[in-house]
């Protein structure tokens, strides 16, 4: 039984996607001339700015693509669904962000993106062009503690490129920009569940089984396992274990602010996400904490994945004017 | 048969590359899905395809259309897959020289070659659970020596025996990393998929 | 088997998530003192402007809640899964919203709906407090096109409610308000697809049976069966089907302006409704027509339901402003 | 068994139809879901469990208790049930009166009120597929003559037979009416609905 699915044919989903998102958002996304799998913000890169480029696979929308525009990411490598772009975009995205004050690439930590990125990094190297990297690594069910530059970045991306592209926004040099971007990096702890697999739209079959009742804890963005399968249980207990997690990774003292995300991972609809987020809000309070910003939605999803994932981003004096540096993209604006 | 292995060869070895990943999308997308992203098929399938449309397009020598098979390959995929493969092409061009052909007796040195390449980009030590264990013990047996055929007999079939070992190991590299013991059970996609490009190469070496 | 959510207790899961969304968006929404059901926006309402009053079922967010704010509805009644407000609420969210100009009641057009709404406007007469109805209409597949005033109010409602909404706040007198909420309705067209059922929090299990391979055309937002099943067809086929439909009941000449919003039903992810909206951005531009205004994404579902709908408004030079003026909700904000 | 149908006898009424609401609301759900959205068995679950305990928090008179039973559906409700049942006690409570008690063999104008206020709010005509082409039979029914427990029987039978004919119509009002021809062949869920309730109030007015 084939997934039910509005494409035309599977292997031109991405590039038809694109298309549509070009269509959509002229006034501020465009391709760099000769490019096919790379998108610049109309209004983002300029003279003596740093250049963000993010990127990824694709079928995470909004993740990545929707997150370029004046304020957040100057242009964006766009990959297959669940694959990395190969250095190719990476690079067209690099030059076309370019503003002379060198290139930061932000990714999730992936052994895929690492290769393909690193090889696009070097390929600037010869066009004489600096090109740094931030991977993201929130996604603190993906590896212990102590191994936090072995975990996964997942739907922490949002706030973590939201304060690198607000810093490249204020025209801050590279180092900063980069030591700005380890630091959000840093500071956000992100843990999801998944209810149901998603499917691509080559195989338009189930990732992966996930039998009636159960539910994947700690599940990735891709459909890769998470750390253990166990019953569904009330949306309460799920955020309170995740939050359990993420409060005690975090160390937060009574009086810091937080930035929440309460991510739908594509199916899981806003109605169960205001449910969770009854709970995360009432346990944030219950430590003390305040919530200085919210956001509620399919931010970084998994095609039609059910399940949702949590994300607290621990504010400080620098994260806070960032997070709230007013931002136009084409599927995300604040300010 | 001839003793030389031509571009014209080649080409037919990549044809045969693209309708194994055909016939095997499915199966390699279900393995990656127990403990990976499930697209494993369609990255191999959607390279090789690039890659035998670069190397057909391409009249040169086999080092050309290697190098071409890389690019073609690396620009249609990106993912794990791209890279590795890519760098494993672009290192049997390098093996294979620039020539319109080669003695077949010398073709088990392009997988040694891929096999390297691969190393060489994912950092990968054997035994981690990936690609390279199908590819380091067929480049092991590739070395060897004794009759053609025999020979990539050996390199097939360590190639398919490491492959089903990895079953056995707990993933420390790529998305399986994660896993830790739930990866235990299952085989490697990349190492399973690694096991059929090299018994298609053999094939096609052998004449 | 039962389908897999993210809630405590089905029947607690509206009021759970009223809850999340007014500790989410606090700074836009507020819960009337003493009403359970009914919110109203914080800096909505005010003397001498007409109050505009919204509201229906749950499990369509951000339809209808999320487009309460300044600029736009003033107040919402909620009623539970896929049920009109009781009269109650809407009661309570029109005396919020009243700010001596009168009040307007907008809502699709639904026998339980009616029903109730007519209820809460003979009790606000009985409060000397003048409220008027329009309901939307703009499924065009719910009816045929002369019998328009029985047809379903669907995703429409974004653009339709936005254009009186936009009325209200430019302080226009309840008539004029109340005409130009027809008019955007009369000049609003929608028709829908459906590919997988939803599912009450309640009994969690498929709210009816598509057989693999089929999709419903002209689908409800309820999960009412629409006017044919058929076999699932390629994304540019089902987007023509629709445009061929609202092009023709919409009649507009080459050179004419439209809004658009290809809309998610729940599950269908953003890479469909690019894919989508990429033929119906063709589809236009071969008509003559300029989009002035594009929105992607999901405004009005039902609950996890998969499919997509395709809403066109006709623009001219009343409604063009009011589609421009800006709004601040919790769920949508413009300009 | 008494000659009077009590405030009490009401509240074992109430307590009944939340056991049977309790008992069918999947399959009416079910029903619901091929005609309409699927939420009929919830709504009339929540909304006799809502008047059942207003029923039991009013002390007063059969009139009070139902109108308390009118408030307590349609505030728990909305939807389309809501209104329509919440109109069909108000004419009940409005013909019971104020009263702790009343014959039992008056009973059945209870049902012919419901009908009655079901049919004032919902405007709708017998053979337009609704819950009145349930209530209408039975409240003709109500009021024909014979011993009680006789006109009782003929009362729940007219409601079934009515809900069951509503598969051969085709809907011209409620959420079902957009369905034209599709509806044909499936009974309304309201109308089902109704002749179970028909048949808890006749049970319990036999006594
Ligand atoms: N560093 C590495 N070295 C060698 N092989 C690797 C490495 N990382 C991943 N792999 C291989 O890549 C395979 C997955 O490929 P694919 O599914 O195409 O990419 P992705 O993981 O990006 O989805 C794994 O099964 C593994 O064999
Ligand atoms: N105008 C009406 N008059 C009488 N009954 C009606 C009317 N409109 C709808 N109904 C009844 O309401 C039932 C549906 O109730 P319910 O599912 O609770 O509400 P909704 O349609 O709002 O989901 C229908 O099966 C039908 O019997
Ligand atoms: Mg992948
Ligand atoms: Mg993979
Ligand atoms: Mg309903
Ligand atoms: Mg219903």
């Amino acid at each position: 039984m084939l997934t039910q699915k509005l494409i035309n044919d599977g292997d031109a989903a991405v590039d038809e996607m694109l298309e549509g998102v070009l269509a959509a958002h002229g006034d501020i996304l465009r391709r760099p001339e000769g490019s096919r799998r790379a998108v610049v913000a109309t209004d983002g890169p300029r003279e003596g700015k740093v250049g963000l480029v993010i990127g990824g696979g694709s079928g995470h929308e909004p993740t990545f693509l929707g997150f370029v525009g004046r304020g957040l990411a100057d242009a964006c490598a766009i990959g297959n669904v669940f694959a990395s772009p190969p250095p190719q975009p990476a690079v067209e995205a690099a030059m076309a962000a370019n503003g002379g004050a060198g290139v930061l690439f932000m990714y999730g930590n992936y052994a895929g993106d690492v290769m393909n990125f690193d090889m696009a990094s070097e390929m600037l190297e010869m066009e004489g062009i600096e090109a740094r990297t931030v991977l993201t690594t929130d996604d603190i069910a993906s590896a212990p503690r102590d191994q936090r530059d072995r975990r996964r970045g997942v739907a922490g991306n949002v706030f973590i490129f939201k304060a690198a592209g607000a810093a490249a926004d204020l025209m801050k040099p590279l180092d900063e920009v980069e030591r700005l971007a380890r630091h959000a990096n840093a500071r956000t702890f992100t843990m999801g569940v998944a209810l149901s697999a998603c499917s691509l739209p080559q195989t338009r079959r189930p990732n992966f089984d996930l039998p009636a009742g159960e539910m994947e804890i700690g599940m990735g963005i891709h459909g890769e396992p998470g750390v253990r399968r166990g019953p569904l249980r009330p949306a309460d207990e799920v955020a309170d274990e995740i939050m359990d997690a993420i409060l005690e990774e975090m160390g937060a003292s009574r009086g810091d602010r937080v930035a929440v995300l309460v991510n739908s991972l594509g199916s899981t609809p806003l109605m169960e996400l205001y449910i969770l987020y009854r709970r995360v809000a009432d346990r944030l309070a219950d430590a003390g904490l305040a919530i200085h910003k919210a956001l509620v939605g399919p931010y970084c999803t998994s095609l039609e994945m059910a399940g949702a994932s949590i994300t607290v981003m621990h504010l400080d004096d620098e994260l806070l004017p960032l997070i709230d540096h007013p931002c136009r993209c084409a599927m995300f604006r604040e300010g | 048969m001839t003793t030389e292995f031509s571009t014209s060869d080649l080409d037919h070895l990549f044809d045969a590359l693209v309708t194994r990943m055909e016939a095997e999308r499915d199966a390699l997308c279900r393995l990656d899905g127990v403990i990976g992203d499930a697209d494993h098929g369609v990255a191999m399938l959607q390279g090789m395809s690039a890659a035998r449309d670069a190397v057909r397009a391409t009249n040169g020598t086999l080092q050309d259309k290697l190098n071409a098979a890389a690019k073609g390959f690396l620009n249609a995929v990106g993912a794990s897959s791209g890279p590795l493969y890519a760098t494993g092409f672009m290192r049997a061009a390098k093996a294979a020289g620039p020539r319109q052909a080669m003695p077949r007796k010398d073709t088990p040195l392009l997988i040694a070659a891929m096999a390297e390449g691969i190393a060489h980009r994912g950092k990968a030590m054997p035994g981690q659970k990936t690609m390279l264990d199908a590819w380091a013990p067929a480049a092991e047996a590739a070395g060897g020596d004794g009759p053609l055929t025999d020979r990539l007999d050996r390199v097939a079939a360590a190639a398919r025996k490491g492959a089903e070992a990895t079953a056995g190991m707990v993933a420390s590299l790529g998305r399986a990393a994660r896993l830790g013991e739930r990866s235990l059970g299952h085989p490697d996609p990349g190492a399973v998929s690694a096991a059929m490009i090299v018994e298609e190469m053999a094939r096609a070496f052998r004449g």
